[in-house]
């Protein structure tokens, strides 16, 4: 156990926690921050794991940006708040399903990199030369990407928008 | 530094936590959060075996998942906005006219 | 043309040699006798309303030629002419090798004379008969290819050919019983009569098989299928059985027990049909053609034969014994066809020896029994009744017609010297010669009570005083010359079998060796003498007329038996229909109303019951699997379809559950 | 690293360049002009198209081998292209009369078509992805395009969620897939994924199968196919066109590519599968559209049983090369013969839609007098749909089942099952069939857009080219074949 | 392209294209259609007769071949020729739908659309005669099927008043037994190996089999599934109950070619696939298959009995007849086959006929009913009546008439079946009996049918309805099947002459 895995793993069960928070929150806006705690002890693990460009873009992207759209949805719908209005009525079956998927993945996980034994990781590193595959190897599916989120941008403002009088 | 299944098991959790909040929250926006876990997942698995294999491309594919997600709530955004306009309900599981 | 003034000069006398080469002329030209009607029927057809006289002079100058040629036929046979065969290649399949073609000997001569005499009568009388009808040109187009149809099965050289003469003279008959089909029972005794002869022919068709498969497939010539089965090869069971299938073809056709019930019905059809083709001609099919399959019945096992001579006996006096109880004059007739022909059958029974005596017989009914039905069509046209109590006492009214019938009449009780002493005798002398005398006791029993109803009929019809409601009057001309012709024939035919004039008959008609018939005075007294009892009778019985007939008392319970023609017909329909009517309550009800007359109909009601059945089946079993196919799966598909509940989060758990289970069934682990 | 082949992505130059142009006029053009977008993109399409077509014969690879063009690009490429051309044609009256955002559509369409053009030329995961996601985001969004339509609202949303859900499984399996073998190039997976061993092996099999869903769900594959009935019906018709033949399409281009070339070397881990995801899909697909009245999605239950079919080559592949190569290219066929099909019967609904939107099998009533070309198209489409010798259809599962019987053993069975479902699916093709030629008291002629009547017309001299030279599709999957190498 | 090799593709494929030409004329030009659908018709008819013309009947096997590429794909060639089996087939198929054609000229059933009526007779035709050139399985397989859709749609839309119900059984019927043919074609295609290679060319199976190449177990399941999808469109019993529906609720000119032709392509099929190909197993089949022969001939028999519907007992009669030729088949001798080749012909020009007059009778009485009609015909239409008792005749199997020889043949054949099927000959006596039954019950309903409608009075309701009787259009559609009706029964060497050396090769096969 190096420092850097304890830090991990103090990140990683708060993570944990927040995320478990998330989803079974009663208060939507209770959610939506421990959202921002499971986002954000995501982003300090890439940072842990020595991918600083994806860790920073992660923290800022999704803590910054995402999160407030979220919540600028929730207050939008006016989402109330409660356990009958926030979970289904499915959700035992949920649970057993996301238990089921919980223990095949470790399962998987501890048979295929076993936790005894296992290497430390190197630092992951290279944002520099993200930087420049970005823009040679990367630039068709960066191209593509954009489209996807002009058309996300686009169609959203159509959608979201009111309209008055004629378009249905 | 880090062992790598550690890494991988606490993405297994994000995910399934994700997989979770998908099948119980009737909230749309409580699912789209929920689906945000399960790409972020997804990205501590990419950024760990970029570190693994040293090898960018799993931060780049990292990266892309980012953008895609970032796409993917504005769109649910503007659909769930959509759907309480002309509900004022954003419960998922009163939306069922369409069925069999 | 050569030929016909080779006949006049050979009748003219002059040497032998023209008179050879005019023989054989015209058993070269023998294709023609059957064409000429065909042809005639075509025109009458197609032209016969545009013509004069609509039509009726196409068939009668055909039939006129026909018999002319047939003459002559006869004539060249008379002169020691050979037996000709002609054929032309007709089509081939598979090796079986079928011509067309003619075959000409002396039963071939005798028969053409009948038929094309008797139909040559009967198309005259009917200018007169059936004046006015509204299918009047139909009618001579039906009886030109009847009487086609019957020479083709007379000069017929292959069973195939015979056959299609067979049929179409089925359907002539069918049509002409039907002739007057407004009429319900006349068209329900058309479809009987064509029913039960069909019922007969299909055996026969399958013994012509039997024939056939004996050559190898190879060809349907008579002479040369009949001499594959003489000269063995195949089993005697195979002939045997090959024999009855073909005694069936005559069964049917000739009425005999127990397919005899179509030709009292048939007597729905117009009188002149009756005649030709009930009486004279069609019905005597059946006889020619055992006769022409002769070789098959002698070579096989003489129980076949023995089959043959007790159906004759027991039509003969069955049928004898039905037609005392008639009222319908020409029901009297058609029994009394029925036991003459049973005549014919027995002589054929008793084997070689008996062939030229059943078909002297043959040749002299044909004309007697022709004259009488035309004559009893006279009587009916001039009473517009059949029935003998509407007539009486027509003799003064109708005197032509009378003394016709009255010829006929004693010919058919076998007096001397008509037609029908002649061959009868000639029967019993063949059965005193073959000693089956239990056979020669019917004879004479049936020959007794043949005098006996004949007497009836005469004295009920023309005796005693008039009953009915029409003004009698005699015939036309056109009907009363037929009677006259056919009445000079009964007188003068019987001699060409009479023993002491050469029997010439016999020379012309013989199976094998020419059998010479003795004259043997013991029987021919005794068989006159039944006939005179019989006479002396029916004198002393009907000699009054009473509203009653004197026999119901007489005979008491027996009459009863009669009148319901010993229940045959109704013994039919019970077995055939009970089976089905315990099981089918509603079925009941239907029977009744449609069964009430005889076995046909009661054979094709058990055919509709179990049709209804069979039509069950298809709906219900057959449909039903297919349609229940089909329902199971739209069933299933309606209960799969609420796996779509609609719930996008049931939509998820089935994603998440199918990756789940999906990868636990397939991982390797 | 060299420079860009730029005549290699020319047609996704010019199909990107339409779509900024659409999207840029649209915002200068008066509302009531806003139709003009619908010329402006099939411009483009159609200069795309032509591009495409210059390729032909070409062997090119891009990018550093992301994006390649050669047979089966081009195939798949013609045929998106072509599917554009039709799905602007029937769209243009429907989305004008219907009071949409239509330059929105126009370019959120172009760029749905965008990802479709990419996704045949993409030989790597990274790619593939987002191909897919640029297939999806706007399907999403014009699914929902009927926006005071709660049914429109409700079907977007679903499809969405479960989209969405599928993208996160199939991304979890890239990720570990990159991980166990260190590359994203298809060709290097396969390589990769042969040097594993043991656990790992398992895991990376799992993950396969995480990919699949990703894909399985574009197609429509039973149990990832629920949102694909109720989006269908909730869409404008063409977007259902759109999702029912372009969408699945670039799912089946996509996993063809990842199945016979990335992945298989683990066939004999993924061929069980198949054949379970065909049967279910088949057959779950046939029973359920036995029971539907209402046309568009007795489309979509069709489409999935369709999809059942298309699914069913691979679960033919084999250590046999040639067997591979039989099913790789009764695949591609099946999938061009269903995109004519399936259009044709998408462009005649389209028409009909305006008179009676609430689409009811019974609404198709007397349509064979109504608008005789309509009439005539639908019961082409439908008789080959339902597999009727000698139609298209029947070709196409010809191709499948011989390949299915050189097979042998499980593709025999696979065989019988595809027939008994073929049988089963004559029963509600014809519940359309059967009604189009009855008499109603509705004998008005319908206004039916010209260009809904060409393409209608085109699908019926499609089906009859494949009718008469069934040859020349079979071949294209023969061509198709060589370019990956399968 | 000569004339030789390219004569069959044309004539066969000429419909076809008339039928695309009448799509591309105007709507309102409903006389035009018509005629033009004689005209093309009439046109491809001369072709035909031009191809019986020269043809060189002396000589045994295939005629004016063409044997190209097509699908290479699936392995299907374009392999085309007529032989004295296919000729007598392939005329019947121009003679009727030209007669067909005219009878058409009066006017279209309801509900009217002349140019579909036409086109889809014209796409009916192609695929009639198509299947009597094919050589090629997949060839003859898309001919065959090519019939289904037209002759779908014939029933949908012109049929009587059941006509969805008819026109789906009829649909779902055929398709189901084509599959499973199919799936035989399939077999025999991948089990082949003629040099190397598989094939669906019938000649070189044909080859194969005679070699030996299909296993004994193999040709059983192959034959089978073969002969269920011919016998569904033959129909044998018990796969027929899509027939009287069928049959019932067509329009006339459907009915007639539907018992005048297509029924034939499945005993055709016999003949030429399911028997040559498959020797071994149509010597274990035979048997079987002239049981339910003769179970079809006594059963078609009793159930027209119970007809209350003149069509529906017409077309329960096809039944019947069928069964006759397909027990002539099975006896798998020659003069079986000849039988069963000359039954098909005569009972598509009888039946053809039969259902021509019963269009007719329905145009003028709007019923069908036989006791609604109760009879009398022959005082209103005397000269209806009277072709009708012609044809009723003629098809009850009277000899000298077109219906006998088959008939007579076919049992004849039965009395002693091919010795190589190694049975005792009482099986097929039975089977033999079984259809002397028959033609009495055969006789026995139509002798009853004439009797409810042409004898008797006119009932009240049709006095003073002032029929017309037969019209000139009907003269002139019908005159051919009557003659022929005549000339076949008089001279049947017209068909037994044209199949003798095909039939001949086909016996071969057995060493029969």
């Amino acid at each position: 156990m190096t420092s850097q895995e304890y830090a991990f793993v103090v990140t990683a069960v708060l993570g944990a926690l927040a995320a478990v928070g998330t989803v079974t929150a009663r208060n939507v806006v209770h959610a939506a921050l421990y959202l921002v705690v499971a986002l954000a002890s995501v982003g300090v693990t890439f940072l842990l794991l020595g991918a600083e460009f994806v860790g920073w873009v992660q923290i800022l992207i999704y803590v910054g940006a995402i999160v407030i759209l979220f919540l600028f949805g929730l207050m939008l719908t006016k989402a109330p708040i409660g356990r009958d209005s926030l979970d289904g009525k499915n959700r035992v079956v949920g649970a057993v399903v996301a238990v089921l998927v919980f223990a095949g993945l470790v399962g998987l996980v501890q048979a295929a990199f076993p936790f005894d034994g296992a290497p430390a990781l190197p630092a992951a590193g290279g944002s520099l030369d993200i930087g420049t595959a970005m823009f040679t190897d990367y630039v068709l599916p960066f191209e593509a990407v954009s489209f996807v989120l002009l058309a996300a941008l686009i169609g959203a403002i159509v959608l979201a928008r009111k309209d008055e009088g004629d378009p249905r | 530094m880090i062992r790598l299944p550690l890494v991988l098991t606490f993405s297994a959790l994000l995910f399934s936590a994700g997989i979770y909040g998908v099948l119980a929250r009737r909230n749309a926006v409580m699912i789209l959060m929920a689906i945000e876990l399960m790409l972020n997942a997804v990205n501590v698995n990419l950024v760990a075996f970029s570190a693994q294999l040293q090898d960018v491309t799993g931060q780049m594919f990292a990266l892309f998942v980012i953008a895609i997600a970032a796409a993917e709530v504005g769109i649910g955004l503007a659909l769930v906005i959509l759907l309480f306009r002309n509900r004022a309900s954003i419960n998922v599981d009163e939306v069922s006219l369409l069925k069999w | 043309m050569v030929g016909l003034l080779g006949f006049v000069a050979a009748e003219g006398g002059e040497t032998a040699e023209q008179a050879a080469v005019a023989a054989n002329w015209f058993a070269e030209h023998v294709w023609l006798i059957p064409l000429l009607p065909f042809a005639s029927g075509v025109l009458t057809l197609f032209l016969g309303k545009r013509t004069p006289g609509k039509g009726t002079v196409y068939g009668i100058l055909a039939v006129f030629a026909s018999f002319v040629l047939s003459l002559g036929v006869l004539w060249s046979f008379a002169h020691g002419g050979a037996d000709v065969e002609q054929t032309a290649d007709w089509f081939t399949i598979g090796g079986l090798h079928l011509e067309l073609g003619v075959l000409v000997d002396g039963l071939t001569a005798a028969m053409l004379v009948v038929v094309t005499s008797v139909s040559l009568m009967v198309q005259i009388y009917s200018l007169g008969y059936m004046h006015g009808d509204i299918r009047y040109t139909w009618f001579y187009v039906v009886l030109s290819l009847f009487t086609g149809a019957m020479l083709v099965v007379v000069v017929s050289s292959n069973v195939l050919q015979l056959l299609v003469g067979w049929e179409i003279m089925g359907v002539c008959s069918y049509l002409l019983i039907g002739h007057w089909f407004e009429e319900q029972p006349n068209s329900n005794a058309a479809i009987k009569a064509f029913l039960t002869t069909r019922i007969g022919d299909v055996p026969m068709m399958f013994g012509f098989f039997a024939l056939i498969a004996a050559t190898g497939f190879t060809t349907t010539n008579i002479g040369e299928t009949t001499r594959a089965i003489a000269e063995g090869g195949v089993s005697t069971a195979f002939v045997a059985g090959a024999a009855l299938l073909l005694f069936g073809g005559a069964i049917g056709k000739s009425a005999q027990f127990p397919l005899h019930v179509w030709l009292p019905d048939a007597m729905a059809g117009p009188t002149p049909v009756s005649a030709l083709i009930h009486a004279a001609t069609m019905v005597a099919a059946g006889i020619y053609l055992v006769g022409r399959l002769f070789e098959v019945f002698v070579v096989a096992d003489p129980v076949v034969l023995q089959i043959v001579a007790i159906v004759a006996a027991i039509t003969m006096l069955g049928a004898a014994l039905l037609a005392i109880v008639q009222d319908d004059i020409k029901r009297v007739l058609a029994y009394s066809t029925l036991s003459q022909l049973a005549y014919m059958v027995a002589g054929l029974g008793m084997g070689e020896a008996g062939y030229t005596a059943g078909f002297f017989h043959l040749f002299t009914h044909a004309f007697f029994k022709a004259l009488l039905f035309l004559g009893a069509g006279s009587v009916i046209h001039a009473v517009h009744s059949n029935n003998m109590s509407d007539m009486g006492g027509l003799k003064r009214s109708m005197p032509v017609t009378f003394w016709t019938m009255l010829i006929g009449s004693l010919a058919l009780a076998g007096i001397f010297p008509l037609a029908g002493f002649w061959s009868k005798d000639e029967l019993l002398v063949v059965a005193q010669e073959t000693g089956t005398t239990w056979l020669l006791v019917m004879f004479l029993l049936t020959a007794g009570l043949t005098a006996f109803y004949t007497t009836r009929m005469v004295l009920r019809t023309f005796f005693g005083t008039y009953e009915g409601a029409a003004h009698p009057h005699e015939s036309p001309r056109s009907m009363t010359a037929p009677l006259v012709l056919l009445a000079s024939a009964t007188v003068g035919v019987g001699f060409l079998g009479a023993p002491q004039l050469g029997a010439v008959f016999g020379d012309w008609v013989h199976f094998g060796e020419h059998h010479e018939a003795e004259f043997n005075a013991v029987l021919a007294l005794a068989g006159t003498a039944v006939a005179l009892v019989g006479i002396a009778i029916g004198l002393a019985v009907y000699r009054t007329r009473r509203a009653t007939d004197p026999m119901e008392k007489t005979l008491g319970p027996l009459w009863g038996v009669l009148q319901h023609r010993y229940y045959i017909d109704d013994f039919y329909m019970a077995t055939v229909v009970r089976p089905v009517r315990d099981r089918v309550s509603a079925g009941v009800y239907w029977t009744n109303q449609h069964l009430l007359d005889g076995a046909v109909n009661g054979a094709a009601a058990l055919a509709r019951v179990s049709a209804r059945i069979v039509m069950w089946f298809d709906r219900t079993l057959i449909d039903g699997a297919v349609n229940g196919a089909a329902n199971i799966t739209g069933e299933t598909g309606g209960l799969l379809k609420y796996l779509q509940s609609g719930n996008v989060q049931w939509y998820a758990i089935g994603l998440v559950a199918g990756v789940i289970v999906l990868t636990a069934f397939f991982i390797r682990l | 690293m060299g420079s860009v082949d730029y005549h290699a992505i020319l047609p996704v130059l010019i199909l990107a360049g339409t779509v900024m142009v659409v999207l840029v006029a649209d915002s200068f053009l008066p509302r009531r002009a806003a139709w003009a977008g619908m010329p402006l993109a099939m411009l483009g399409v159609v200069a795309a198209l032509v591009a495409t077509l210059t390729l032909i014969g070409e062997e090119r690879s891009t990018f550093g081998g992301h994006y390649v063009v050669d047979a089966f690009t081009l195939v798949f490429q013609v045929l998106f292209l072509g599917v554009a051309v039709v799905v602007l044609a029937v769209s243009l009256r429907y989305f004008r009369e219907g009071g949409f955002y239509q330059g929105e559509y126009y370019f959120l369409l172009l760029t749905a078509f965008l990802g479709c053009v990419l996704m045949p030329a993409s030989r790597d995961l990274l790619m593939l992805f987002i191909s897919l996601e640029l297939v999806s985001a706007p399907g999403f969004l014009m699914a929902a395009f009927r926006k005071g339509d709660i049914k429109g609202n409700e079907g977007g949303l679903k499809f969405f969620i479960i989209g969405v859900l599928s993208t996160a499984v199939m991304l979890y399996g890239m990720s570990i897939i990159i991980g166990l073998t260190g590359a994203t190039r298809l060709d290097e997976v396969a390589t990769g994924l042969a040097g594993l061993s043991g656990a790992q092996r398992t895991f990376a099999d799992a993950s396969i199968l995480f990919v699949v869903v990703g894909f399985a769900f574009k197609v429509s594959a039973v149990p990832f196919h629920f949102w694909a009935p109720d989006t269908y019906e909730g869409a404008p018709v063409p977007v259902a066109a759109f999702l029912g033949v372009a969408s699945k399409a670039a799912g089946f281009a996509g996993l063809l590519q990842l199945m016979f070339v990335a992945f298989i070397g683990e066939h004999e881990y993924w061929v069980p599968l198949f054949a379970v995801l065909s049967v279910l899909t088949m057959t779950l697909g046939n029973l359920v559209a036995l029971q539907q009245k209402q046309v568009v999605r007795l489309l979509a239950y069709s489409g999935i049983a369709q999809a059942g079919y298309m699914l069913l080559p691979f679960a033919l592949v084999s250590a046999d090369a040639g067997v591979n190569a039989a099913a790789f290219s009764a695949a591609v066929a099946y999938i061009v013969i269903y995109a004519v099909m399936n259009l044709g019967a998408f462009a005649v609904t389209t028409a009909v839609a305006r008179r009676h939107p609430r689409l009811l099998v019974s609404d198709f009533a007397g349509l064979a007098r109504a608008a005789p070309v309509l009439g005539v198209g639908m019961i082409a489409c439908m008789v080959s749909l339902a597999g009727v010798p000698p139609t298209g259809g029947f070709w196409g599962k010809l191709l499948i089942f011989q390949a299915a019987i050189e097979r042998g053993d499980l593709g025999t069975w696979l065989a019988s099952i595809m027939v008994i479902n073929s049988v089963i699916s004559i029963g509600y093709y014809f519940s359309i069939l059967r009604v189009i030629p009855q008499e109603t008291a509705d004998t008005e002629p319908m206004d039916v857009s010209w260009l809904v009547t060409v393409v209608v017309a085109l699908a019926i001299v499609g089906l009859g080219v494949i009718f008469i030279l069934p040859n020349a599709v079979a071949h294209l999957g023969d061509v198709a074949v060589l370019g990956t190498g399968a | 392209m000569t004339w030789e090799n390219s004569a069959i593709t044309i004539t066969t494929l000429l419909p076809l294209a008339g039928a695309i030409v009448i799509v591309l004329v105007p709507k309102d030009r409903d006389r035009l259609v018509r005629g033009l659908g004689i005209v093309i018709t009439g046109a491809a008819l001369v072709l035909a007769a031009a191809i019986a013309m020269g043809f060189d009947y002396g000589a045994g096997g295939l005629q004016y071949v063409l044997d190209t590429t097509w699908i290479d794909a699936i392995g299907a060639r374009y392999h085309v020729g007529i032989d004295g089996l296919s000729m007598p087939l392939y005329l019947l198929t121009y003679l009727l739908t030209f007669l067909c054609a005219i009878y058409t000229w009066r006017y279209v059933p309801s509900p009217g659309r002349t140019k579909a009526f036409v086109a889809l007779m014209l796409l009916l035709e192609t695929g009639m005669a198509g299947s009597f050139i094919a050589f090629d399985l997949i060839l003859f397989f898309v001919f065959w099927e090519l019939v289904l859709v037209p002759m779908y749609f014939l029933i949908a839309i012109w049929g009587s008043a059941n006509r969805e119900y008819a026109s789906i059984k009829f649909f779902l019927f055929t398709l189901f037994g084509s599959i499973f043919m199919l799936l035989g074609f399939l077999a025999m295609y991948f089990t082949s190996d003629v040099d190397g290679a598989h094939t669906f060319d019938m000649l070189k199976l044909q080859g194969f089999a005679q070699g030996g190449g299909f296993s004994h177990t193999f040709q059983l399941i192959a034959f089978g599934a073969i002969a269920l999808g011919l016998a569904v469109k033959v129909p044998m019993w018990p796969v027929h109950t899509w027939l009287p529906d069928a049959h019932t609720e067509a329009p006339t000119v459907g009915s007639v070619l539907l018992a005048g032709v297509m029924l034939k392509m499945g005993t055709y099929g016999f003949l030429r696939i399911a028997i040559p190909l498959l020797p071994e197993a149509a010597r274990v089949y035979a048997p079987w298959i002239g049981l339910l022969a003769a179970i079809a001939i006594v059963y078609a028999a009793l159930a027209c009995l119970a007809q209350k519907d003149l069509k529906r007992l017409i077309a329960f009669s096809s039944v019947g007849h069928m069964g006759f030729v397909m027990l002539g088949i099975a006896t798998m001798t020659e003069i079986g086959f000849q039988a069963a080749v000359f039954g098909m012909v005569a009972h598509g020009v009888i039946t053809g006929m039969l259902f021509f007059c019963v269009g007719s009778i329905y145009d003028r009485y709007h019923t069908r009913e036989i006791a609604t009609i109760g009879g009398g015909m022959s005082q209103s239409m005397p000269k209806m009546a009277g072709i009708f008792s012609f044809v009723a005749i003629a098809s009850l199997g009277l000899p000298g008439l077109a219906g006998f020889w088959g008939e007579v043949m076919s049992l004849l054949s039965a009395f002693n079946p091919n010795a190589a099927l190694g049975l005792d000959v009482g099986t097929y006596r039975v089977f033999m009996v079984m259809g002397g039954i028959g033609t009495v019950l055969t006789a026995g309903y139509f002798l009853w049918m004439l009797q409810r409608v042409n004898m008797g009075t006119l009932p009240e309701r049709w006095k003073g309805s002032g029929f017309p009787d037969i019209l000139a259009v009907e003269w002139v559609s019908w005159a051919p099947l009557l003659v022929l009706t005549l000339v076949l029964g008089l001279y049947p060497r017209l068909v037994f002459g044209m199949t003798n050396e095909a039939v001949r090769s086909l016996t071969g096969l057995f060493g029969g």
